[in-house]
């Protein structure tokens, strides 16, 4: 944030002879500005860096969100098996984004399609980024891997989820945000030669980038690996294998909302940046705004999913409400900083739509997907992707990306097709790029035996056989009493069910 | 911002014969401008990032009111108690988007309720941002969730959506109104023509949310009358106690944490002097304070309601703990700005009492509170104005609100009892509105049946019957069939549940 | 921040006579330049105030994290006392450090061992210390206090929880606090006359003075209690006790994750603070490090536990990578501002095998610690102390730590043994201090038959005997039909338990 530079020559000239000494009084009034300026500039930085690494602590606290929205989704049995892949997910993904992903995402100067700088943060602060935007990248890079683990929850080896994050991590989610958000990917709205067609794609905080990655690797996961055993009966019919706790479910929904303000007005990285300086309005404004156009989307679809769902299946469901939550989140995550609050209310009413039909196909489909991550991140991160070109206003798209003067603009708001034919071109890529790759890597695992648990193993649940034991105990017996224990396991396969009621969604 | 502008007309005479004095006064005065600029905006980043990570804070309330909810209802309620929680602050999003902001906000308008920014159209004003706006919409949603609490485990839903939208679109902002808006009949704000020359100093809402909430869950529960199975036959209080005490305390915490958003945000801005420009000693400083007095209103009440209850009950209970703590914060939200970290002790001592009070009162009374909301947010919040007009301290009061010197202050600091008095028609006011309001929908939703559930539901548990299934599952039947699920658990004890003695005289909330 | 002063006189000679006024125009350049400097002053403390506000909430909320980890390791019969103490650490502890803990550990001037002023907050705000500084510190004490809680989990009386507590807060924490991080602590890195071994001791966040106090006052009560029944059997052998729910654990260590991002980050207390001004390099950069260095040892130490359990204990187990997690944060508390961010990961990597062994060497000793709470941040915290005198860079020590140029830095980066001998020094300083106080508390205790519980209410549980019930109660029964209740209870004696393997570890 540079203040105009003082020229002491200038000053001294119109200071003149008269005066007793124009250079030196020129030069101390100069000097005095250039100190005020370089406070600026250090004001500017602390203001900015604390918001970004506020942001990505938020943004962090999603991957606990992830963690028990997953732990709540799946059958008591598993719960140990899915939240140390989200753990895990955070860890791995520490590691990998550090020594190569932040290089491949970020490392320009580079070619449009992988950036090859700041391996290991060599050269970490640059005048271009500090560490606190690669904490911020790291905290989105390990959402997308969270998004996958859901897909394949409940019948995928470890080691498999250990190979898959680790790649997607590591190199097909970093390869995809250079492509949309470095400023020489050669999609990206930033890009400063030579914008696909003259726009660029806006995916303003990872509609596409974050949430159609994450929810199209889980699509192929879950489609090779099939079906958990007894999801559909013998006659094709679908059976909800419920959670074992809604409170998890929505606790962890609660977190990613929280989280979630991080993720979409944190996208802003900076918010001391005024549109025209002195004036009320300016970045901080567009942050505001931006908080609220999530906050709208998700609202509105949460109540379209109530009534829908309610409509359909003749209950108030929570865990249904928590996913067309969800799913208003991740469509309105690429056109939040572009469109005005009343346009996120339609994205969130479409978006809870999007999601009941996208389950109504996989049911058809019988396509299995534990959390409905693909249908959720996949499908409403596609429709946000559209919805962004077709919403986005001149005003917004122009203060948000500046610099190239009557950029296109959403066709609905007479900005023309230009921005919804490069959203088309994201949608197709991102599918077809982790397709090739995620969808080979789990064909590959898949073959070599390494993708799906043995059937033995699904019915007595991953936590007994391969993490040491339930997660849960509520029953206090003294471990040591071997023979009472031996019973317990001989009696509970006789013993009948504890109460679960058959639902019907 | 307080430095003055340059003005190139000033600067002029005093340059006076140098060689081209306009364009040096000019030169020097476009600089200091932009400067006078650029200051200017690092003030709105720096305010609007406070404002907006506070509004985060508080919206993470919403979380914690969602866990204390969950496990202070029975288990087979969970799910009920929940979408409730998660609707509160949908709905409330919506509605508080198209009219709700505009009738707590709108101004220039009248005393008594707002007309301006419907829709948030003509947004962001000089006046208010969208970070002001998100704000305000996670302090309405506290107020809904605090009622949900009271009417928990006998409710309809569709009761419940009802006066959810109501209370959050109508009846909560037109309080906030009164006594926040710059133009409200009672605001401390109002820049002339203040109520008994003071105004009520209700900083972050210890009337405008928590009574609000309290006392239209007091009617609610009131007109619904108690749990079945609360109150035997002989009258005497049996504890329907909640079904986890993990979540009771994780949603506490959470309570706590966002209160550090409720309480010190509701200052709006950070970066702002007293008096002098360049001293230490500023809104940051009272922002700090207010931070620390909140902490220690709550501490005090957790500590003094777990000796008070040790002594009353004979039990450690952590329960109680957990309600005492939120008693101390609803207490001091009203004056945390404008007492001493000593007053804040003195608030929370008196809080856990006021809180412990009412329970017996409403056990006397039979009244049932699944969550003692009303207890808690309307007992303990009126407690709080109480407290706010006894001991506020004139300079603090001075400095948070400014206005004209010689604002009237606490009572016991002698500053006469003009808040005090401001503060007890607030109190009056509050519970006239509420109740007016509140009351009367509870009531019709009564009289068309809407509002309680069947005795048959009650029992089974309304996740059964209208959520689609219990919110557990521990252990997981492969193939059994419905029926023998539920048949035998009535016969015989399933895996893993610990029976636990639910009527032990132990467990007397 | 201080801007440059504008000196009016002096301006006023470089104007000279032939300006019409040169003293009033001085005067008015001055009055503007000083307008501004103030407004930068004003500005510079929203900001820190705001860092450090929000950091301070951060810390709070790994009480969050603190009480959902230990509730979820201990079992369900003592998840209601557990959670007690834990919401009563902070509740004393606010009391206790208002009334006279910050004064003990930061009330300057006093002599190198207690702070004497600043008794509940007399004179604050200061020109050193504002409410927030009070606020931040408060969130470290009880942290301490919390750590303890772990060790004597499920054995101890309420009644010595409080003593301890409150002892611990109000004074043990606060006066090595004193020692290592007020201005005048003998120990401390930021004395300004005489430091020890001319370098001071750089615990930056805390991994002795947090974590060590917590871990060796936890040591002394846990070995003085003895294990819990059932704990080793009567042959010796360790039989592991396994908490009541993996979910509340993965909870409370994610939200300590984020909480750390506070206790770290946060100890700069600032962040608007250049290190040359004008410059895209500043305190905002070491803060962003700061947070990546904890991400990356956290993420090693995680990674390393996992692979080091599997093969020694044949499981991925999800609650030994959460502690190896936490054992990574905990060591690098102490280094994280002045150690490269690869470091970190050797950091990490070695605190998992010192955490391992740790928990190797207490089960031979038939030490029985519910959290390893004592192994973690007693034996982590130890190693942190030594990594950072081995790995600590001139660069960073010198920024971080200015106003003595040349400090030693760490023994590896060629910075000499000085540093080493210091931390050596605070090692045993503080498990002499923390044994010397703490220890002979826990005796006392013990003597005085305060300590553990009887055996008769271990059995039982602590919440039913003393917390007026359990936490838990997911089977509704309709609570006036007693008879179905007097069965339930009549059969579940005789009934034997779920499905709860034997583990091994």
């Amino acid at each position: 944030m540079a203040t105009s530079t003082c020229s002491a020559s200038q000053l001294a000239l119109l200071f003149g002879p008269n005066t007793t000494n124009p250079t030196a009084a020129a030069d101390y009034i100069c000097a005095q500005f250039s100190s005020v300026s370089d406070s600026f500039s250090d004001t500017a930085f602390a203001v900015d860096s604390t918001y970004l690494l506020f942001s990505a602590y938020l943004v962090f606290s999603m991957q606990l969100g992830f963690a028990m929205l997953c732990a709540g989704s799946v059958r008591a049995k598993n719960t140990m098996n899915i939240m140390l892949t989200n753990v895990l997910d955070a860890a791995t993904g520490g590691l990998f984004y550090y020594l190569f992903g932040f290089a491949f995402a970020f490392g320009s100067p580079s070619n449009g399609f992988i950036g090859h700088h700041y391996f290991a943060l060599k050269s970490i602060p640059s005048s271009s980024y500090d560490y606190s935007a690669f904490l911020y990248q790291w905290a989105f890079a390990i959402a997308a891997a969270g998004i996958t683990s859901g897909s394949i929850a409940e019948r995928t080896q470890f080691v498999a989820y250990l190979i898959y994050s680790s790649f997607l991590t590591g190199f097909v989610y970093p390869v995809v945000s250079h492509w949309f958000w470095a400023t020489d990917g050669w999609g990206s709205a930033f890009n400063t030669s030579d914008l696909l067609f003259g726009s660029g794609v806006i995916d303003f905080a990872g509609s596409g980038v974050v949430h159609m990655v994450g929810g199209i690797a889980g699509l192929w996961g879950a489609l090779i690996e099939g079906p958990r055993i007894g999801r559909f009966d013998h006659l094709g019919r679908s059976v909800a294998l419920r959670g074992h706790s809604a409170s998890l479910v929505v606790l962890g929904t609660f977190l990613l909302w929280f989280g979630w303000y991080g993720f979409n007005p944190g996208s802003f990285n900076k918010i001391l940046s005024p549109y025209s300086s002195g004036n009320y309005y300016g970045q901080w404004s567009a942050v505001g705004r931006t908080a609220v156009t999530t906050t709208l989307a998700g609202c509105s679809a949460a109540l379209t999913t109530l009534f829908g769902k309610r409509i359909l299946s003749g209950h108030w469901n929570v865990t249904d409400v928590c996913n067309g939550l969800l799913g208003g989140f991740a469509a309105i995550t690429s056109g939040c900083s572009v469109v005005e609050p009343w346009a996120a209310i339609i994205c969130g009413f479409v978006a809870a739509i999007v999601l009941i039909s996208c389950n109504k196909l996989a049911e058809k489909l019988k396509f299995d997907d534990p959390l409905e991550a693909a249908q959720l991140h996949g499908g409403c991160g596609a429709w946000g992707i559209i919805f962004t070109a077709l919403f986005a206003t001149k005003k917004y798209v122009n203060e948000v990306y500046p610099g190239k003067p009557d950029r296109p603009y959403g066709l609905f708001m007479g900005g023309g097709g230009k921005l919804l034919a490069a959203h088309v071109i994201q949608i197709l890529v991102i599918i077809g790029w982790v397709s090739a790759t995620m969808g080979t890597l789990f064909f590959v695992l898949h073959k070599l035996k390494l993708l799906r648990i043995s059937a033995e193993d699904e019915m007595a649940g991953m936590d007994l056989t391969r993490h040491g034991g339930f997660a849960y105990i509520y029953r206090d017996d003294d471990d040591d009493d071997d023979e009472a224990q031996r019973n317990g396991i001989k009696l509970r396969k006789i013993e009948p069910a504890g109460v679960t009621p058959p639902t019907t969604n | 911002m307080a430095s003055p502008s340059c003005l190139a007309s000033d600067l002029l005479p005093l340059l006076g014969t140098t060689t081209n004095a306009t364009g040096a006064a000019a030169y020097l005065c476009t600089q200091l401008n932009t400067i006078h600029n650029r200051l200017s905006d690092t003030t709105y980043a720096v305010d609007n990032t406070y404002l907006l990570f506070s509004a985060y804070l508080v919206f993470a309330m919403q979380l914690g009111f969602a866990m204390l909810c969950a496990g202070s209802v029975r288990a087979k309620n969970t799910m009920n108690i929940m979408l409730t929680n998660v609707l509160d602050a949908a709905a409330g999003g919506l509605s508080y988007y198209l009219f709700g902001f505009a009738f707590a906000f709108g101004a220039p308008s009248n005393g008594f309720i707002g007309r301006q920014f419907f829709g948030l159209r003509d947004f962001p004003s000089p006046d208010f941002d969208y970070s002001f706006f998100l704000y305000q919409w996670a302090f309405a949603i506290a107020a809904a969730g605090i009622t949900s609490g009271s009417i928990a485990e006998r409710t309809q839903f569709v009761a419940y959506l009802i006066y959810s939208f109501f209370l959050t679109g109508f009846v909560y902002p037109i309080v906030s109104h009164w006594f926040w808006s710059s133009d409200g009949w009672a605001s401390a704000t109002k820049p002339h023509d203040l109520l008994f020359g003071s105004g009520v100093i209700d900083f972050a809402g210890s009337g405008v949310v928590h009574m609000v909430g309290g006392v239209a869950g007091l009617w609610g529960a009131l007109i619904e009358g108690p749990r079945i199975g609360r109150f035997d036959r002989s009258g005497r209080s049996v504890a329907l106690r909640g079904h986890s005490a993990s979540l009771v305390v994780l949603g506490s915490f959470l309570l706590w944490f966002g209160w550090y958003g409720f309480n010190p945000g509701s200052f709006l801005t950070i970066s702002k002097a007293y008096g002098e420009s360049g001293n230490y000693y500023g809104q940051w400083s009272a922002i700090g304070r207010t931070a620390v007095t909140t902490t220690l209103a709550g501490s005090t009440a957790a500590l003094t309601t777990l000796f008070g209850k040790r002594l009353l009950a004979g039990h450690w209970v952590v329960t109680d703990v957990c309600n005492g703590l939120l008693g101390g914060f609803a207490a001091i939200t009203s004056g945390c700005s404008v007492v001493e970290p000593w007053a804040a002790i003195v608030c929370g001592f008196v809080a856990a009492w006021v809180l412990i009070g009412c329970n017996k009162l409403a056990e006397k009374l039979e009244y049932d509170d699944p969550l003692e909301a009303a207890q808690l947010h309307g007992g303990c919040g009126a407690w709080g104005l109480l407290f706010t007009g006894l001991f506020a301290n004139q300079a603090y009061v001075n400095e948070v609100y400014g206005g004209p010197p010689g604002r009237p202050y606490g009572l016991i600091m002698g500053g006469g009892g003009k808040l005090l008095a401001a503060q007890i028609i607030q109190i009056l006011v509050i519970s006239g509105w509420v109740t007016a309001t509140m009351g009367p929908l509870f009531y019709g939703l009564h009289k068309l049946n809407l509002l309680r559930i069947s005795d048959k539901d009650e029992v089974a548990g309304m996740d059964l019957t209208r959520h689609g299934g219990f919110a557990y599952v521990y252990h997981d039947a492969e193939d059994h069939t419905h029926m023998q699920g539920i048949m035998l658990s009535k016969v015989g004890p399933t895996n893993g549940s610990p029976k636990t003695n639910q009527n032990s005289p132990s467990s007397v909330v």
